[in-house]
């Protein structure tokens, strides 16, 4: 399959198809079909990403799998777009994603939902070119779009502070993409296209970029805090639990499952490559602030009382270790990120519904006011523990594969560093616990006795996540082999 | 006589109307200070025309020397232009709001 | 040569028209008709480089691809404003006619100030852009807000314009040639006299208040604030465009061999042009003003143009100036619709204008320079050219910084527009908008989003 | 051979097939049918272990991979069980004390209602099925893999009655602290792969010689400190007790028969790799020492039936580690055989016991009770005798192995670990007498509704009983004309370090002075509580004992709280008002200039063009003079 000899790419389809879908949504005229709608397209969307999966021969670090337009009047010339192992992986990770966040939150109502879903598409179809970028540019156009329908979302469908909550988040990020454009530049100021002449935009050139030591330090930590904010990781992690609790859950699920996966791929797709000296150079001092971050958040954790903070929290420990895992430069830290990435995004999304279904159900988030669904919904606790379980990475569930390899790396890199991170892993367990005890053990009273046993498409959908949760944790060697390429590529970088 | 004495002149009146555009309150003392401002310039293009005359280049050529001359008899026409619209300007406020004090301009500020 | 003598031309035929015709609509067809015939001729000029009309201008003026693109952009943006805020300027007074002659005036001063080869073209072509305006400003005869604004605007510009002047007399009693040919002042690498030090120091400064560059910006928000708001929009836009042509012209042209000596200065105005315009805006309760302070901070992006002086920086000022035109164009001329300045007036458009409320987000985040907007590629551009020059890094990164804080003021619209609930439920929050109307909004999103994708498409007829 | 044991994957699998069953039919099955397939698929796994049992006698062991769990560059990790002599002999006990507890449990738990009936069914099965997953893997991780799933499941039993707060937290307690120790087995498992690449038990045996000393004593201590956490060692053994919250078949199993025992597997698995690390060894068993000793004291003075049971659990699990210490696996391999049973009979029969008063588990209201129950009382009997160690029941053997072991270790071990022999004579008869001797203490009615507990219960005690009476005689040692087989049969997998070297003289001395000394302590108990009167507790010391030497309070204040603590202080003030206010600080700062700078703009000319003017000089002075 090579992009001559077919007039559409895999890469192409991925972008445009969502983005399509979604302008379409806003031309409905009532909002009851457009769910239907919403749910066939990213359906759709998903079965492309598995075709990619299927026919899309190599998956190399600089895909071959590629979509490259020549626009005249682009200022860089050109425009690509490809899909090489962990583009797969996470096209695959955003195309599962949709589809079940539609049909958990099938039965939410939203105002005006043409408009909610048409967002959603967007969000959709601008994360899917942030994966398949394979140019500075148009990842930099994509990095930011994936952004707006999201701040749009959150600020129209949030909850009580969600103006200001989502534009911290805005400004934010945004402050830290404008330092990576300034580092863009630089970079393609020196690069030398591959024919030669003038400058170039294209990951290739970016990779195989001439830098010097000085140059390396500052521009790498242009990238990064652009990233680190994204991720995000200690200490610039602040817009993220008030994000995700003022912003409706299912954007929520899209923030946490996949918008956060950017910042760590980024790092994978630009940093690494670019500066690999300068990574080499820092590598002790981020590393450090993930173990740090992973510990604070978990011990912070232990206090949230809004089931949305704790989960924001988990998760802020959880990306601190896949951080980490990334400047371990280790084989098996790098695996485990991109394994790790995928599991995390279905897990938390995961516990995102049921936290939904629950507030759905009683209005409230507040741990202190619940008690007791398990009697009420005996099968939507079962698959709620099940889900929490994979979060503190019990064995057999996926995320148990891919944190034992991160922390793994993490060893080789630095016994202590591993020995520090390993307790966020109890105090995962503590805080897990309590949410699980507090809030379905326990007798019910006068808020959970309205709990009815959830609906049966949201069951299905639930146990979709689980049985996910399960193949991957006994078999993950697929996920594996579709990043081993990505990873030796990389590799190649620090040896 | 040298040039610097004209250089020193010129921009001594130019300073004179700078403070006073700095220190009256009334418009249309302000704007006879522009003016002066623009008559200084006048006096030293004319001064430095006369020093070219004399320069090699005004020698070999010397429509070179007249541009300057010329470029003075535009300013004239062009402070004059100013003049009607200033005033214009200066009549309509005073119709508006019985001063022409400066300092009384700051509805508009911050 | 065809737009300065076509539109001087244009504006006295509309002074007959005031003369003899009671009509309130005809000038305004007459404008937009000559505007787009002056466009044509324009681009017909820049296509064969050759002018209807053939004197000998002794090479006071240069017609090249360069200078002529600019004018182009210029009297597209002139054509778009008139279209959007044409009716508005029938309802500032009674002597319409007048009010389009003198715009066309001042079209005909950008058009001087863009191909000047002199100095004294340059002034010439200044004033013709400032006299005009001083009246303009001042056309609300019986709001006192626009007989100050006039009066500060009068007052300040020809303060500025006896500075310009004392700068070129030094300027020609500096350099050897006796010249006010600008391409002529032939000055060697070396350090250069005091006289012209002096000089260029002067114009420096006169141009920067021009382009209100901070230290000299302050009377831009009070004169943008009292003039009526459809020539604030104009003055904001095309004329300040202008002025930066001329600037970038006159610096590069005649003082780029220098460019080493007078660096500094420059990155000392537009540091403080960009902290002082953003964090000003900031405060801003009505947007009118707070388009005022914008206006300063976009002028510090522009002013990375005088700063690089190379290739990017020429395409990025045009397209900057078409970018931030367009979108400056479009967010007032849905200001002037609007029954209440404040940022409050503009909660909840969105329910009950949903096209103003899209077309006006795309150009608040085209100001905002966020992707895919003509705006985020200008601000590329401009960081590319800076980034070029190699020094001054910190500047740069400060640059972006105040982009950040940017966002902060035009995000506040936006979430009035999306996100706040309108006070009272009934009552419209504009005055009643025509099809016509929102049908030029959406043009003009669309042109952004197009330069905002393919910015190729303006920059390449620099080249042509 | 081999192909005898290609169907080693049918052991696990039946009990997760049961676990499904049970947990997803849960509406639709009847109680009898769950309760069927529990048992009965641990019945055939039970078959099916025997017949492994038979077929690796001689020492043939069986090595079957499967797939790859994790296959990369760097290291592989496959899928693999290992049979051999050790794990098919804890596959027996697992699956055969497994399967009574099960039979025993469709009795006791009847008055549950279907769906937590089936519920129950389906987590012991899960549990059975980590239980072997852990002592078939052929790696350390697969390994690892059964040993949280088994602390998962423990997790579940004792929080089974999830209404009740004391016991999801007593759940919450287990499952945290086995977590602690299961990331000291994680480091250990990463500082292997890292090392060596492999974590297969026979490529890490093979290689030894690569790892330094450090690295394996640091593995060897790591690899303990999760065995403390799942064994209930000190310092994390406060566990167990509380894990009494679960049903008592769920403690008979879990807590005293097989989980808690993987610590020993463990280490007794990795014997080659403790071999070589003296300095572990040591700790090791002076930790096993203190644990026996202190649990033993603590147990003395406790009046819930389970408690007590549950404190002899740590104690006899500390003996065992003491033997493991001294290098003399077998001997603690033994002795979890042999407890297995005893221990498995002596919390049936307290199970029966609280069953026949209605889940009363004070002895301070029971007494007497052998009159009515009198099953349950011969062999509650047995079972005490059996762990007192009275010759020759099983516990005898086993015990005094471990005996012989430390005495020629360490004489002053030996006297420590004798004198906790004796305690844990003194209390467990102590226990038998109050509960069964003396007068009822209980009200009228309770007495009227004491009962003998049903055949599905009786029965497994009765088999039990008889094991815990004979189960010995698999180990006799050479002295009694033993042939040792045990040891033989193990001998294959397990490098004994500590042979013995005394004299039958002397080894008969020990024996003797111990079981006299033991029946003597029986006796005095006898006398002190045949008609045992609830009292106050006076003495400082036994309130200390009763309180269980305040462990449970002393964590509390230095960990649980201080924790708290810092949560709280980062949550309010370093997140709150440090971090978070450092990023608004920036946007009030914004604000805050924004609003002074503005009043520049002060609306006269005046002052625009002083500024103005000063600008120019400004400039003008830098172009100049800079």
């Amino acid at each position: 399959m090579n992009p001559q000899d077919v007039w559409i790419t895999f890469p192409e389809l991925l972008v445009w198809f969502p983005l399509l879908a979604g302008l379409v949504c806003f031309l409905f005229k009532d909002n009851s079909k457009v769910k239907s709608w919403v749910l066939l397209a990213s359906i759709l969307t998903l079965c492309i990403s598995f075709a990619s999966l299927y026919f899309s021969d190599d998956a190399k670090y600089l895909a071959l799998n590629k979509a490259s337009y020549t626009l005249k009047y682009m200022n860089n010339g050109s425009f690509i777009l490809g899909l090489d192992g962990m583009g797969r992986l996470l096209t695959l990770l955003t195309a599962f994603a949709f589809p079940i966040i539609f049909v958990a939150t099938y039965n939410t109502p939203y105002k005006s939902a043409k408009n909610f879903y048409g967002l959603m598409l967007l969000a959709q179809s601008g994360l899917m070119g942030v994966f398949t970028a394979m140019d500075a540019m148009s990842f930099y156009f994509f990095w930011e779009l994936a952004l707006i329908p999201v701040y749009f979302l959150s600020s129209q469908w949030g909850g009580e502070r969600r103006i200001q909550a989502t534009f911290k988040f805005f400004v934010y990020t945004f402050a830290g993409s404008l330092l990576m454009l300034i580092g863009i530049i630089y970079v393609y100021l020196h690069t030398i296209n591959i024919n030669g002449n003038g400058h170039s935009f294209a990951l290739y050139a970016f990779a195989g970029v001439r830098l010097n030591p000085t140059e390396q330090n500052w521009l790498f930590w242009l990238f990064f805090i652009a990233f680190a904010i994204k991720m995000p990781i200690f200490p610039f992690h602040t817009w993220q639990p008030d994000a995700y609790e003022q912003a409706p859950t299912a954007t929520t699920m899209v923030l946490s499952g996949i918008m956060v996966k950017m910042g760590l791929f980024a790092c994978l797709r630009w940093l690494l490559p670019i500066f690999p000296q300068a990574t080499i150079k820092f590598d002790t001092i981020i590393i450090g602030l993930s173990v740090i971050g992973m510990l604070y958040a978990s011990i912070i954790a232990l206090k949230q009382d809004d089931l949305k903070r704790l989960v924001a929290y988990s998760s802020i420990a959880h990306i601190g270790l896949m951080c980490a895992g990334i400047f371990t430069k280790t084989e098996v830290g790098l695996q485990g990120v991109m394994l790790q990435m995928f599991c995390h995004g279905i897990n938390i999304i995961g516990l995102w519904i049921v936290i939904e279904l629950i507030e759905r159900q009683t209005g409230v988030r507040k741990i202190s006011q619940l008690g007791g669904v398990a009697h009420k919904a005996p099968i939507l606790t079962i698959l709620l523990v099940v889900i929490a379980l994979a979060n503190i990475a019990l064995p057999l569930t996926n995320a148990f594969i891919g944190e034992f390899m991160l922390f793994n790396g993490l060893f080789a890199f630095n016994k202590w560093y591993a020995a520090a991170a390993g307790i966020s892993i109890i105090l995962a367990a503590v805080y897990t616990l309590n949410m699980i005890q507090k809030v379905f053990y326990g007798e019910e009273n006068s808020i959970t006795t309205a709990i009815k046993e959830i609906a049966l498409h949201e069951k299905i959908i639930l146990s979709v996540v689980v049985v996910l949760i399960f193949m991957m944790g006994v078999y993950p060697q697929p996920m594996i082999n579709l990043t081993k390429a990505t990873v030796e590529a990389l590799m190649l970088k620090f040896n | 006589m040298e040039i610097r004495w004209y250089i020193g002149l010129a921009v001594a009146l130019f300073s004179i109307g700078v403070m006073g555009v700095l220190t009256r309150r009334n418009a249309i003392i302000v704007f006879m200070c522009i003016e002066l401002m623009l008559n200084a310039v006048n006096l030293l293009l004319v001064a430095f025309s006369k020093m070219h005359a004399l320069s090699p280049v005004g020698l070999t050529n010397p429509s070179v020397v007249s541009n300057a001359q010329i470029f003075v008899f535009f300013i004239m026409v062009v402070a004059a232009a100013e003049v009607a619209v200033g005033l214009a300007i200066i009549v309509m406020m005073y119709r508006n709001t019985h001063v022409v004090d400066i300092n009384f301009l700051n509805r508009l500020k911050n | 040569m065809n737009t300065i003598l076509l539109t001087a031309f244009l504006g006295i035929v509309l002074m007959m028209i005031g003369a003899f015709s009671k009509s309130k609509t005809l000038p305004r067809f007459v404008a937009i008709g000559g505007i787009i015939v002056i466009l044509i001729a324009n681009m017909v000029e820049l296509l064969s480089q050759e002018s209807f009309f053939t004197f000998n201008v002794k090479n006071m003026l240069t017609f090249n691809s360069f200078n002529l693109a600019f004018i182009g952009v210029a009297l597209l943006c002139t054509l778009i404003y008139f279209l959007l805020s044409g009716s508005a300027i029938e309802k500032v007074g009674s002597y319409v006619a007048e009010y389009f002659a003198l715009l066309f005036f001042v079209l005909c001063g950008v058009a001087i100030s863009a191909t000047f080869n002199t100095l004294l073209m340059l002034f010439i072509g200044i004033e013709i852009i400032s006299i005009p305006l001083y009246i303009l400003t001042g056309s609300d005869k019986r709001n006192l807000k626009s007989n100050e604004a006039a009066l500060k605007y009068f007052l300040m510009g020809a303060f500025s314009t006896g500075i310009m002047l004392m700068g070129i007399a030094f300027i020609y009693g500096g350099n050897d040639q006796a010249t006010f040919y600008i391409s002529q002042l032939g000055f060697g690498v070396g350090k250069m006299s005091p006289l012209i030090a002096i000089g260029l120091v002067l114009l420096l400064i006169s141009m920067s208040f021009k382009v209100s560059a901070v230290p000299f910006h302050f009377w831009t928000p009070d004169v943008y604030d009292g003039a009526p708001t459809v020539f604030t929009s104009f003055m904001a836009t095309t004329v300040k465009a202008a002025g930066f042509f001329a600037f970038l012209r006159l610096f590069d042209n005649g003082f780029g061999v220098l460019q080493p000596q007078w660096q500094k200065l420059i990155v000392l105005i537009t540091a403080a042009t960009l902290v002082l315009g953003n964090l000003t805006a900031v405060f801003q309760q009505s947007v009118k003003r707070m388009l005022a302070y914008s206006s300063i901070a976009q002028a510090g992006f522009m002013l990375f143009a005088v700063f690089a002086l190379n290739e990017k920086a020429k395409e990025g000022l045009i397209l900057y100036a078409a970018a931030y035109s367009l979108a400056t164009i479009g967010i007032f001329a849905i200001l002037i619709k609007m029954k209440d300045y404040t940022i409050d007036g503009f909660n909840g458009l969105a329910k009950k204008q949903p096209v103003l409320a899209v077309t006006g987000l795309v150009f608040l985040l085209s100001l905002t320079g966020v992707p895919l907007t003509a705006g985020f590629q200008s601000k590329f551009y401009m960081l590319m050219a800076a980034a070029e020059v190699g020094s001054y890094t910190w500047l740069i990164i400060l640059a972006v910084l105040c982009a950040a804080i940017s966002a902060y003021y035009y995000f506040k619209i936006i979430q009035a527009i999306f996100f706040k609930e309108a006070s009272s439920a009934e009552g419209d929050l504009t005055e009643v908008i025509t099809t016509a109307f929102k049908l030029m909004l959406i043009i003009t999103a669309v042109l952004i989003i197009l330069l905002g994708v393919m910015p190729g498409l303006l920059t390449d007829w620099l080249y042509y | 051979m081999d192909n005898v044991l290609q169907m080693v994957w049918l052991i696990p699998l039946l009990p997760l097939i049961g676990f499904l069953i049970n947990g997803l039919g849960r509406n639709s099955l009847s109680k009898r049918m769950s309760g069927i397939i529990g048992s009965g698929v641990i019945l055939f796994s039970f078959l099916l272990s025997l017949y492994v049992f038979f077929n690796v006698k001689g020492g043939n062991s069986h090595l079957a991979h499967y797939f790859n769990l994790i296959d990369i560059n760097s290291f592989t990790i496959g899928f693999d069980f290992q049979i051999d002599p050790l794990s098919s002999l804890f596959l027996l006990i697992i699956t055969g004390v497994g399967f009574l507890i099960h039979l025993y449990s469709t009795a006791y738990m009847h008055a549950e209602d279907g769906k937590d009936y089936a519920k129950y069914f389906a987590y012991l099965n899960l549990f059975v099925f980590s239980m072997l997953l852990l002592v078939m893997g052929g790696n350390y991780v697969i390994l690892f893999i059964g040993w949280e799933g088994v602390g998962l499941c423990s997790y579940l039993l004792i929080g089974y009655w999830f209404k009740n707060v004391n016991y999801t937290n007593a759940a919450k307690k287990a499952f945290v602290m086995n977590r602690i120790g299961d990331l000291g087995f994680l480091l250990a498992v990463f500082w292997l792969l890292n090392k060596l690449g492999t974590t297969n038990f026979t490529d890490v045996f093979a290689n030894l010689s690569k790892l330094s000393t450090t690295d394996i004593t640091g593995i060897t201590l790591l690899l303990f400190v999760g065995a403390t956490g799942k064994s209930a060692q000190i310092p994390l053994f406060t566990w167990l007790p509380d894990a009494m919250a679960g049903p008592t078949p769920v403690s008979a199993l879990i807590h005293a028969a097989t989980m808690v025992t993987a610590g020993i597997y463990m280490i007794a698995r990795s014997n080659v790799l403790y071999n070589l690390a003296p300095l572990t060894q040591e700790i090791i068993m002076w930790i096993g020492l203190a644990t026996a000793l202190l649990a033993a004291t603590i147990a003395l003075k406790q009046n819930d039936i389970k408690k007590v049971l549950a404190y002899s659990t740590v104690s006899q699990l500390g003996f065992m580690f003491l033997a493991l210490g001294t290098g003399n696996y077998i001997a603690a391999v033994f002795h979890v055989m042999t407890h297995a049973f005893f221990k498995a009979l002596l919390f049936l029969g307290s199970g029966s016991v609280i069953h026949g008063m209605h889940h009363e588990q004070d002895i301070n209201n029971m007494g007497g009770l052998k009159s009515k129950m009198k099953i349950t009382y011969i062999t509650f009997f047995i079972g005490c005798l059996a762990i007192a160690g009275i010759p020759p029941l099983s516990g005898f053997f086993s015990k005094d192995s471990i005996l012989i072991g430390a005495y020629e270790h360490n004489k002053i071990v030996y006297a420590i670990a004798l004198f906790t022999a004796c305690l844990t004579a003194f209390y467990m008869f102590r226990l038998l007498f109050i509960t069964f001797n003396g007068k009822f203490r209980g009200t009228q009615k309770q007495w009227n509704h004491v009962h003998e507990s049903p055949a599905a219960m009786t029965v497994p005690l009765i088999i039990l009983a008889v094991l815990s009476a004979i189960a010995g005689f698999v180990n006799i040692p050479a002295l009694f004309g033993g042939t040792e087989s045990l040891t033989h049969f193990l001998s294959p997998v397990i490098q004994q370090t500590h042979q013995t070297t005394l004299s039958h003289a002397t080894e008969y001395m020990l024996m003797g002075g111990a079981v006299v000394l033991i029946s003597a302590v029986i006796s005095w108990a006898y006398f002190k509580f045949k008609n045992y009167e609830p009292k106050e507790e006076t003495s400082s010391f036994g309130k200390t004992l009763e309180n269980k030497w305040y462990v449970d309070e002393f964590y509390n204040s230095i960990l649980v709280k201080p924790l708290q603590a810092i949560a709280a202080f980062f949550n309010t003030i370093v997140e709150k008002k440090g971090i978070d206010g450092m990023v608004n600080g920036v946007g009030k700062v914004v604000n805050y200039g924004s609003r002074q700078i503005r009043l520049l703009q002060s609306g006269q000319i005046g002052h625009y063009v002083l500024l103005m003017v000063l600008g120019i000089l400004v400039l003008l002075i830098i172009q100049l003079f800079f």
